[in-house]
């Protein structure tokens, strides 16, 4: 859902996502550590893997991003581990497309490394599992209505006429922001209990 | 794939050459203004497409949309100010609207088709060679090459937890042990990749890897593949061209 | 008398080669059957076609004395078959010890506190009553191995089905891993390489060899081998 | 005569936990050394801070004289030392059996065709030529565990690192493991729970225990005791 295909924005919107994401592309090179690489890679294997699976909800699909779960565990390394999971989608399976991949990596991508800049250190910090629930589904929805919101965003920038369809589009995002809301709370109260390491964003 | 096939994909395209081609195409037909010029553009890669004698799936490709890509067909037509078409209770389709609706498809398919049939049928662990070819940064090319390598892990693993939760009586169900055993496997899984993902790197630490595949160096593009790129330039001019006429 | 589980004339193919071909046996109330052969005979093929993960291409599986084709049919039986898998890892999916045992039973609809009680007293009988609120996955490997077999003999089966049970454990695991598998009463399907403990438990043995299953005999004869332990030394100089 | 590998008090420490506790140990060129103790103690860990995958809090590593600290001091070193894990599945990775073991000495900068005719020998070696071709991840658990060491041998190590070598594997690859590695020249670190294999191969044995290493001496007592063997019968009515 969050993969927009080729032909569909404008130019302007095209270039400007281009280098956004570059931007942030090069931030996470930037500050990427060697032994982070696995953890980068294998959370964009199972971005993959989650965006494979979609879920009909009225008259649009939605899949999985798990983009606030990435933010949490990988930080900045999250615009790379997009990029990477986009673009293998688009040269294996045709979904998205070789144009978009700025626009679509940064749609994605950004609201996760924010949700996982604000939220991260209350996940990491909190004693209480409580807490760390309520934080971890803000993180998960949080960024999925991000994601959503850029979209929409994405498609009013490119042209007025796609102005009633951003709306539905938004409207879409709200029952997968909840699924992810509850997906990502359990994998990192999980997390917390069986692998505290994973909930950082550095090398173990 | 065995040590023999390797050693004879030699003499097959140059994927550097094929993935510039494929951008700059897909970059030309995306910004495509005029109804008549895309559908002249889809009829020729389709008609390219057809000649390669692509597998049925190529096609079937066509057929999965984006949910709002059919939510925009269904709204432009009425949102999109113009001659009115016909109307359907209070709406009225525009003839602009209409227009617009069947320029996007045409276009999005024209992309898709480029897409698969330049790129489609390539192994995963042969784009990193190319990748590294565009001299796209080396942290990236791995990070690429990994990702194809776990999600065969990730299945694999994911295969065998459900085996062993189907072995002890697990009946999903909607209830609350159901919801927590299914977390507890997501976790799992992901802890168990994860920590495997660490191990399998860690080995090939040992053996020498020193963070780049060690990798034959890339065959020289042919002049198939000259032809091919300053063809696919030439089809993007072309668009471009008579789209702005 | 009829047998708990049994192969008739099974064919189980993998990656288009028949690993196992025409297999017959079956397996008593009470016995403990061995079965032996080389690497990639398929031990583990026929173990996982009993329970139904291989489907074979040909004859049928017996369960308890009903043919099972389909998951449907084999689902309700499950419960009463005990399968160890050959690695642990692979069985361990719940983040603490005592959840993970507490898991078959659940679904056997226990209530919580049932299922727990179970759990505990199984981890007491095995002597890893210390484990429980251990996180599973970072336990040694012979730890696993004993927590994997508590989650199972907590469902109370009919038959165990044991690939290499004794893989990675040490001596002190063993001997309690052997007594538990002793006091176990019903069947049981032993795979392993370790002759010493088949011959400790078992009561009949099976050979399996190029797809074929053979009877084998344990011979007992006494022979006198010169064997060499490491010992262990008081600490001279570290 | 300096050690190939070493450690000089060296304390590792996992999950907060000192897994190990000021060891000192060395082995030197043509040595056997065997590690034994129960699951748990930290074999697993001691080979992992050899080849610098665990970071010693205090103490350090020596391999072939150098002090190791960082990645980059090791790294150089590691072709020289063949580490095999206790899990056979985190070690393959590549599609083919052969590449697998190709890819070693690719790293060490052979050429394809080199680095295949060496996988080759090191297979045929082996006596599992045969396999060459097929899927890595697909194989029974004793043939990944040869694959393993095969990939090892290729590089031609100075140093192997063992970690229960001998997991998984039947009777007659059993053998054929053992002969292989009798036949390897360089110095040998194993980690095993078979008395068995270690009495047959080491030259020396360290107990570890509470996290230290203890001296082990290799008694060999000839002793008589009833063994049973599984033997293999002529079909008669299968
Ligand atoms: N996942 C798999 N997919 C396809 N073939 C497999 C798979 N696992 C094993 N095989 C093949 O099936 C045959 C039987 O394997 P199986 O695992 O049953 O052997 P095994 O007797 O259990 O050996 P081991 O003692 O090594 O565990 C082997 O030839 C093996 O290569
Ligand atoms: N990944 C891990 N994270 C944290 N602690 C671990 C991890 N793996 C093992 N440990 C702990 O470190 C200690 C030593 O483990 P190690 O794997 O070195 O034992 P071992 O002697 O190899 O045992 P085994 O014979 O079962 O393989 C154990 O107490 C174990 O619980
Ligand atoms: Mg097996
Ligand atoms: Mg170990």
């Amino acid at each position: 859902m969050a993969h927009i295909p080729d032909g569909l924005l404008s130019a302007p919107v095209l270039v400007g996502g281009g280098l956004l994401a570059a931007a942030g592309v090069a931030l996470g090179l930037h500050r990427l550590d060697e032994r982070m690489i696995p953890r980068t890679a294998l959370l964009a294997a199972a971005f993959f893997a989650g965006s494979l699976v979609a879920v009909p909800v009225g008259p649009s699909s939605v899949h999985l991003l798990l983009a606030g779960l990435m933010g949490v565990m990988l930080g900045t390394a999250t615009f790379l581990a997009v990029l990477v999971a986009l673009l293998l989608q688009a040269l294996l399976f045709g979904f998205g497309g070789l144009t978009t991949l700025g626009v679509n990596t940064v749609n994605i991508a950004l609201p996760g490394v924010l949700c996982g800049l604000a939220l991260g250190p209350l996940i990491r910090a909190t004693a209480r599992p409580s807490v760390r629930l309520a934080a971890g589904a803000l993180a998960g929805g949080l960024a999925v209505l991000g994601t959503g919101g850029l979209v929409a965003l994405s498609l009013w920038l490119s042209s007025s006429a796609y102005t009633p369809a951003a709306r539905v589009v938004i409207a879409t995002y709200l029952p997968l922001a909840l699924v992810e809301a509850f997906i990502t709370a359990s994998i990192i109260a999980f997390l917390a209990r069986v692998q505290p390491g994973a909930l950082r964003p550095a090398a173990p | 794939m065995t040590a023999g096939s390797i050693a004879q994909t030699s003499p097959q395209r140059d994927l550097r050459l094929n993935l510039v081609a494929a951008f700059i195409v897909l970059a030309c037909l995306s910004q495509l203004h005029t109804l008549p010029v895309a559908a002249a553009a889809l009829a020729a890669v389709g008609l390219a497409a057809a000649w390669r004698r692509p597998g049925p799936q190529l096609w079937r490709r066509l057929l999965h949309v984006e949910g709002f890509l059919l939510l925009l067909f269904a709204t432009l037509p009425f949102t999109l100010p113009g001659q009115p078409l016909f109307s359907l209770g209070p709406l009225t389709a525009s003839v602009e609207g209409v227009e617009r609706a069947a320029l996007i498809a045409t276009k999005v398919s024209a992309c898709v088709l480029v897409l698969s049939a330049l790129l489609g049928a390539v192994e995963p662990a042969r784009l990193g060679p190319a990748l590294r070819g565009l001299h796209v940064p080396e942290a990236i090319v791995r990070l690429f090459v990994l990702t194809a390598r776990y999600l065969g892990l990730i299945r694999d693993e994911a295969r065998r937890l459900q085996e062993a939760m189907r072995m002890r009586s697990f009946r999903p169900g909607t209830n609350r042990h159901s919801w927590r055993s299914y977390g507890h496997l997501v976790g799992m899984l992901l802890v168990r990749a994860l920590e495997r993902a660490q191990r399998v790197e860690e080995a090939m630490r040992c053996r020498g890897y020193e963070g780049r595949f060690p990798h034959l160096p890339q065959p020289s593009p042919t002049r198939r593949d000259w032809a091919g790129l300053v063809l696919a330039l030439v089809f993007g001019l072309a668009v471009t061209i008579a789209d702005r006429l | 008398m009829s047998a708990l589980v049994a192969l008739e004339g099974v064919t189980v193919a993998r990656e288009g080669v028949d690993v196992l071909r025409e297999v017959n046996f079956a397996l008593a109330a009470g016995e403990r059957l061995a079965i032996v052969g080389p690497n990639g005979a398929g031990k583990t093929t026929l173990l996982r076609a009993l329970v139904g993960l291989e489907r074979p291409s040909a004859g049928q599986v017996r369960l308890f004395g009903t043919a099972c084709r389909s998951e449907r049919e084999f689902r309700p039986l499950r419960p009463r078959i005990g399968y160890l898998f050959q690695d642990s890892d692979d069985q361990l999916f719940c983040p603490s010890v005592i959840e993970d045992v507490a898991f078959g039973p659940l679904n056997l609809g226990c209530t919580q506190a049932e299922a727990f009680r179970r759990a505990e007293e199984v981890l007491a009988t095995l002597g890893i009553g210390a484990l429980a609120e251990r996180i599973s996955h970072r336990l040694s490997g012979g730890e696993k191995r004993l927590v994997c077999l508590a989650g199972l003999l907590a469902m109370q089966p009919d038959v165990l089905l044991l690939d290499e049970p004794t893989n990675g454990v040490d001596t002190e695991n063993g001997k309690r891993l052997r007594a538990a598998l002793r006091a176990f009463p019903g069947a049981m399907l032993l795979v392993s390489h370790d002759d010493g403990f088949i011959a400790e438990l078992a009561t009949r043995a099976l050979a399996i060899e190029g797809g074929r299953l053979f009877p084998a005999a344990l011979h007992a004869h006494p022979h006198s081998h010169t064997h060499s332990h490491p010992h262990i030394h008081p600490v001279t100089a570290s």
